[in-house]
């Protein structure tokens, strides 16, 4: 049975994935993909990786979904001019087998995996006990690959300041998105007055659990993001103006801290980003609380784009 | 148990995407938005049947996820402007 | 043929099908979508390498699974990047072509500032 | 009883699967887009409502099977919102309700 919904999980994203390529429509194109990243979701727990999963869910299935559907509606009028430059049969052709190629030589290697796998998973298992956590994707996350973790938050900032600085100069430090329009007393009103306090509650939750079960900062930062952008969608509160204090202050505040932690780290147990003994599990816990608001507010940033007007605009 | 739970998780997933597949092709963005969100609902139920099959008991916040943003992208495909019958050379600047 | 290889032949159609999109599709958005379908095959690649590392009482591999943590949520950063940057080349040009030559029709609603 | 349980669960989640079948059935069989949606909320409420009850007994602990609740309340939360604006962009054009 495991065979068969694999099966049908293999057959539906290969059919959607095809969608989203050839659909002629951008919108429809669009429809397509907020399904196929709740099939990625399925996929990943099938492959027993649950806090993928979980990502996976709030990213793919969530904000990488509602990004694309508001630049397609803003994109409308250039589809047909774009689908005057498709390219001729033979560009086509090649492109096919190009594309052919690739994908049979990764199936190749797929096939040909190494049998017995190598694997981390005993090493982690061993050194676990150390860091004080339960869950093993955060011990890796936040202690034996810290670096990364640090290096990726900084990357999201990095990408905020690379939206950001597409704004023009006119709206620049402004306010990101158009105007609100909804009234706020509509019933889109009322699910972002209900929603959000659930939501949040979820969002600490998952990060609370993460440090033994299955979840975590960004997991949780997304949903956070998500409730602070339904806010926003609803007209009931503006999107702030990228160059007030708290945002960046909030924004800066979770990889400085973690930072600080790492030099900290340095001075007393001898290397960046190490814990010093006994204290892994309170640093851990410090470190996933402060990125967690940093998180969510670069993420809902993020989608909200570049400023574009300053107050006393019209 | 674990059988039927699997087999339960394939049908609903099976079913609804098949729908799912035959409206997208469709003309009007309302019905496309409507299957994406019937979906939304039959994946959260095919991942929670997964979830109990193969003992995981962390899909429960999994799925705690996916129902809190489940109004989330169809609420942004009404923001964009779908509009029943509206004609789509006319964008609405409300993205 | 089990689970783990089912689906790692599925992330290797995925690539093919995200790498022919990049190439063939005329329109950027587009091109970022084929992107994601593309990354979305090569992470499913890495977590059946995980799944058939697991042991010691672990579903898979952790390491190759928190790595996929932070490759997902970047991954989600640079298309918002990509995205902005399609949104400011057709507001400064009102069409989205990246063709040297071409010059699509003028904007009726881009709110162009040059 | 844990065989009373498992047959409970049988029942209750081959009734949500059904339900899940009408609502697909609804959406692609149904004249206009009304009736579609009246289709669509059958199987959110009903198909997703019966797997949970269906999964209840097979949760270990009060708090799981809470969530589990939860995550109904939410969906339903959710696809009642969707449906009135939906439905509200429908009737756009004629008076607003």
């Amino acid at each position: 049975m495991t065979e068969a919904l694999t099966l049908a999980l293999v057959g539906l994203l290969m059919a959607l994935a095809v969608w989203t390529l050839v659909a002629r429509d951008t919108f429809a194109a669009v429809s397509g993909f907020v399904p196929y990243g709740l099939l990625l979701t399925l996929a990943w727990l099938q492959l027993r990786a649950v806090d993928v999963a979980m990502t996976e869910a709030a990213i793919g299935a969530g904000l990488t979904g509602v990004l694309l559907i508001a630049a397609a509606a803003r994109l409308r009028p250039t589809e047909a001019p774009a689908w005057a430059e498709r390219p001729g049969l033979p560009t086509r052709v090649l492109a096919a087998i190009v594309s052919a190629a690739v994908a049979a030589g990764i199936g190749a290697c797929v096939l040909l995996l190494p049998d017995p796998a190598p694997t981390l998973a005993p090493a982690v298992a061993q050194n676990i006990a150390s860091t004080g956590v339960g869950n093993p994707i955060t011990a890796v996350l936040m202690s034996f690959r810290a670096m990364d973790t640090l290096l990726e938050a900084v990357v999201l900032l990095l990408g905020l300041i690379g939206v950001w600085s597409l704004a023009p100069d006119r709206a620049w430090g402004g306010r990101p998105g158009p105007a609100p329009t909804e009234d706020p007393n509509s019933i889109l009103g009322y699910l972002a007055r209900v929603l959000p306090p659930i939501g949040i509650v979820v969002g600490v939750y998952i990060l609370w659990v993460g440090a033994d079960l299955p979840g975590g900062k960004f997991q949780g930062a997304t949903v956070l993001a998500a409730m602070w952008l339904l806010v926003m969608m609803a007209g009931i509160s503006d999107a702030p103006a990228v160059d007030r204090t708290w945002v960046r202050l909030a924004l800066a505040g979770g990889p400085a801290v973690f930072i600080a932690i790492g030099l900290l780290g340095a001075g007393v147990a001898g290397a960046f980003l190490g814990y010093p003994e006994g204290l892994a599990k309170p640093l851990i816990v410090v470190v996933e609380a402060a990125l967690l608001p940093s998180l969510a507010v670069t993420l809902a940033l993020l989608l909200t784009g570049p400023p574009r007007r300053k107050d006393g605009d019209t | 148990m674990t059988e039927f739970l699997l087999g339960a998780s394939a049908f609903v997933l099976l079913t609804v995407a098949a729908g799912l597949v035959c409206i997208l092709r469709g003309p009007d963005d309302v019905d496309r938005m409507m299957s994406v969100q019937l979906f939304g609902t039959a994946g959260i139920a095919a991942l929670l049947l997964l979830g109990a099959a193969i003992g995981a008991a962390a899909v429960v916040d999994l799925a705690l996820i996916l129902a809190v943003l489940a109004a989330f992208a169809a609420l942004a495909f009404v923001k964009a402007g779908v509009r029943p019958g509206a004609d789509p050379a006319e964008p609405e600047d409300r993205a | 043929m089990n689970t783990p290889t089912l689906l790692g032949l599925c992330a290797a159609v995925l690539v093919g099908l995200g790498l022919y999109g990049l190439i063939v599709s005329p329109h950027p958005l587009r091109k970022i979508m084929a992107f994601n379908v593309m990354g979305n095959g090569i992470f499913l690649v890495c977590a059946v390498i995980a799944r058939r590392g697991a042991g010691a009482g672990m579903g898979g591999d952790p390491v190759p699974q928190a790595l996929l943590i932070t490759a997902l949520v970047v991954a989600f950063a640079a298309s918002a990047l990509a995205v902005a940057l399609v949104l400011r080349l057709f507001e400064e040009t009102g069409s989205t072509s990246l063709s040297a030559q071409a010059a699509g029709p003028q904007p009726a609603a881009a709110e162009g500032e040059v | 009883m844990k065989g009373i349980l498992d047959i409970f669960t049988i029942v209750a989640v081959a009734a949500g699967a059904f339900f899940f079948l009408a609502g697909t059935v609804g959406l692609l069989r149904f004249p206009d887009t009304f009736t579609r949606l009246h289709a669509l909320t059958k199987a959110d409420n009903l198909g997703l409502g019966l797997v949970v009850i269906g999964l209840l007994p097979q949760m270990d602990g009060v708090m799981a099977g809470l969530k589990l609740i939860l995550v109904w309340l939410m969906v339903l939360l959710a696809s009642a919102t969707v449906s009135q604006i939906i439905a509200r962009a429908l009737r756009r054009g004629g008076p607003e309700p």
